[in-house]
């Protein structure tokens, strides 16, 4: 009984129309808890206290740790959304992993800028070819790669099989990528460098995070949704504008 | 003129437009360096300023091939060659229009990739003014490349293999103006005048064989 | 050390880019729907939405 | 108004496409290329045009007050339609109508206008590539409108037409023709123009060619 509600319910978002209308009236409410939870996090993590070690710097984890766990979340969500295109064909994976590609982008950005920021005071210097940062760089040219893939293609259907085979195969790379950095990291890191582990996190500190954490994440689904219901549009918007030319014809 | 440029411009940046990918290819190829060379800091900020106008140089050459080709595909280079307007014009503002599209954005790009470099502050900004000065000759010698390859089917490798060789002089130049900003003895004028005079030359140079290889590429 | 700098400076950073986002999600939307809009005034239906709208 | 041309012929590669051909056309004169397949039709438009060299002869014209390259006074439609697929159609047209320019005595239409003319008045702020071929053809021919020019060269101008744009067509031609415009035309298809010279290309080395 409830499997055939769950396959009735996901038949229902296969539809485009009834999706636009069902996050139509979500989006208000998912962006309304979004900037509560922002508001909470935002106060919490100026109010709490600095870390003995990192003095006041720390508070840059609040913002850099929650863009890197999402630039990480964004692309399993691409990963499955492409799994969806390739194997059950659905239209609604195709815009998915298309729309989540730029979010994905700006929040590996916004985790590469904040770790720059805070590797500065840190490190005395705005970057180092640790193994952690070169990874979400690495994943950071993914993304742009993937933007640019979508971009080159007009067919938006053909585009979108043809971008999930790259996501998946970067997919399986990723831990390939991960171990091969690492390797080649300590192969030539001299001991000297700080690393960024520092001491186990104080609970004072977990409060704010997750709440931080929570917050990013329900900004990429609000906008996430949007940026899907943008893509369908696009996609309307080309499907009658051949209309427009097949009639303009008819009627000549 | 004004037209041309903008019609350009907005090619560029609409869907399948190269802009972006020039940037990207850019800050690949600036990227992959550390893991031939290895992570050392100090040998990252000493060999950065050359390894950034590398990179430059060879994503400038990217699209330039496309420069003429996709006026010729479409029949419109026909008619670009028919007007009144002079050529030589004609081919300066596609260059310009180029220039703006894909060569300023890696520009800009280059102070980040200085960054993961570990330059420092002023190298960072010596090799971003002298890519500012000397791109537009690196578009201007392409632009001869293209035009000469135009009717060709697979002119895209050609083209980067004929405009290399000319390119040397610009990166000599602005390679040893960039380090001449970082290290004392060396005075950082001479470099920076002599790739300002290459790029000046180079703008008049650059059309002028353009528009002439257009004109006997007709057939 | 004015650590309060780069604190200042990654939270600014950050609001940037998650404003920049906002607003061309934001923008892309409202484009669309105007195109959406423009192309229903010159007539175009959706042949599922308006069936009658092809016979003119 | 005159376009004269004196003894033309060109070659592709080695061989000899056309030699010796002589034409001399006033204002509302029309000249139709006919001829089979790689006869030299379009190397003659094409050397009309000046996009090509000639092995020997020369086009003069000579308009209303300047004289200049007859290439000019001309408005080339090849087979390709000059149109990017990017750009709507209007894009497209309004650059084109500022790019050329009209030439002295006449005035091009507005780009509305133009689409108008051609039957597709409704979809020009559609992107070119959504057109369909016949469509596309259709406003590049459109082209030709937005900016005045003396002479139209026109190169197999209704392929990938039906009947009905064919004959819009040709109403648009004679429009210009009465209006005191010049044609070259190379066509399979009669063009359905009232006396209008002929051509026939040949399509051999030496042999002069005859003017019927």
């Amino acid at each position: 009984m409830t499997e055939s509600l769950a396959i009735t319910k996901f038949s229902d978002l296969a539809n485009p129309a009834r999706f636009l209308s069902l996050t139509g009236r979500i989006i208000p409410w998912l962006a309304g808890l979004t900037l509560c939870l922002f508001a909470i996090g935002l106060y919490l993590s100026f109010t709490t206290e600095g870390d003995y070690q990192q003095g006041d710097t720390v508070r840059i984890m609040y913002v850099h740790v929650p863009a890197a766990w999402l630039s990480m979340m964004c692309y399993t969500v691409m990963a499955l959304s492409a799994i969806g295109t390739l194997v059950w064909r659905h239209p609604l994976a195709d815009v998915s992993h298309k729309a989540a590609a730029p979010l994905g982008a700006a929040f590996t950005l916004i985790a590469l800028a904040t770790g720059s920021l805070w590797g500065k005071p840190m490190w005395g210097t705005w970057w180092v070819w640790d193994a952690r940062l070169t990874s979400v760089f690495i994943l950071f040219l993914m993304y742009l790669g993937l933007i640019a893939l979508n971009r080159a293609m007009d067919d938006p259907s053909k585009a979108a099989r043809v971008s999930a085979v790259f996501i998946l195969v970067g997919f399986v790379n990723i831990p390939i990528i991960k171990f091969s950095v690492e390797w080649w990291n300590t192969l030539h890191q001299p001991a000297s460098v700080v690393r960024l582990d520092g001491p186990t996190i104080d609970p004072e500190f977990l409060t704010p995070l997750l709440v931080m954490a929570v917050a990013f994440t329900l900004l990429f689904f609000t906008l996430h949704l949007m940026a899907m219901r943008n893509e369908i549009w696009r996609r309307r918007v080309g499907a009658q504008r051949r209309l427009a030319a097949r009639m303009a014809s008819r009627e000549a | 003129m004004m037209a041309l440029l903008l019609r350009d411009l907005k090619l560029s940046v609409r869907a399948g437009g190269g802009a972006l990918i020039g940037v990207l290819f850019f800050m690949t190829v600036v990227a992959v360096i550390p893991f031939g060379v290895g992570p050392d800091l100090n040998l990252l900020s000493r060999i950065g300023p050359a390894i950034v106008w590398i990179g430059a140089l060879l994503s400038a050459l990217l699209g330039l091939d496309r420069l003429f080709q996709t006026e010729r595909e479409d029949g419109s280079l026909d008619l670009i060659l028919m007007q009144e307007h002079p050529l030589v014009l004609t081919v300066l503002v596609k260059c310009l229009a180029h220039w703006l599209a894909n060569c300023l954005p890696l520009v800009i790009a280059s102070p980040l990739l200085g960054l993961f470099m570990n330059m420092s502050e002023v190298a960072i900004g010596a090799v971003a003014l002298t890519l500012l000065v000397g791109s537009p000759a690196l578009t201007f010698i392409g632009a001869v490349g293209a035009a000469v390859a135009v009717a060709l089917p697979r002119g895209g490798l050609l083209v980067s293999i004929l405009v290399l060789p000319l390119a040397v002089p610009v990166l000599i130049f602005g390679v040893s103006a960039s380090y001449a900003a970082v290290e004392d003895p060396a005075p950082f004028m001479p470099p920076f005048l002599i790739l300002s005079a290459i790029t000046l030359f180079f703008a008049v140079i650059g059309p002028l064989g353009a528009a002439l290889a257009l004109r006997n590429a007709g057939d | 050390m004015s650590h309060g700098f780069y604190i200042g400076l990654s939270y600014a950073v950050s609001a940037l880019i998650v404003a920049v986002l906002i607003g061309w999600v934001w923008w892309d939307g409202k484009a669309r729907q105007k195109e959406l809009a423009e192309l229903e005034r010159a007539g175009v239906r959706r042949r599922s939405s308006a069936p009658a709208g092809e016979a003119q | 108004m005159r376009l004269k041309a004196q003894g033309l012929a060109a070659r592709r590669g080695e061989d000899l496409l056309f030699s010796n051909i002589s034409f001399d056309l006033g204002a509302g004169d029309a000249l139709v290329l006919t001829g089979r397949n790689g006869s030299g039709k379009s190397t003659l438009l094409r050397a009309v045009a000046g996009l090509l060299h000639l092995d020997a002869g020369r086009v003069t014209w000579s308009g209303s007050g300047e004289a200049g390259r007859p290439g000019e006074a001309c408005h080339y439609l090849g087979h390709r339609n000059a149109m990017k697929a990017e750009l709507t159609v209007a894009e497209n047209l309004s650059f084109w109508k500022t790019f050329f320019r009209d030439s002295a005595g006449g005035a091009g239409a507005s780009v509305a206008e133009a689409a108008d003319m051609v039957g597709l008045g409704g979809i020009a702020h559609l992107p070119f590539g959504y057109l369909s071929a016949g469509q596309q053809r259709r406003m590049a021919f459109a082209k030709l409108l937005v900016a005045y020019r003396p002479i139209w060269i026109l190169d197999e101008p209704t392929a990938a037409l039906d009947i009905r744009a064919e004959q819009t067509f040709t109403d648009l031609i004679k429009r210009h023709l009465r209006s005191g415009g010049l044609l070259l035309a190379a066509t399979h298809q009669p063009l359905g123009l009232d006396n209008a010279q002929e051509l026939q290309m040949t399509g051999f080395s030496d042999l002069p060619e005859s003017l019927l």
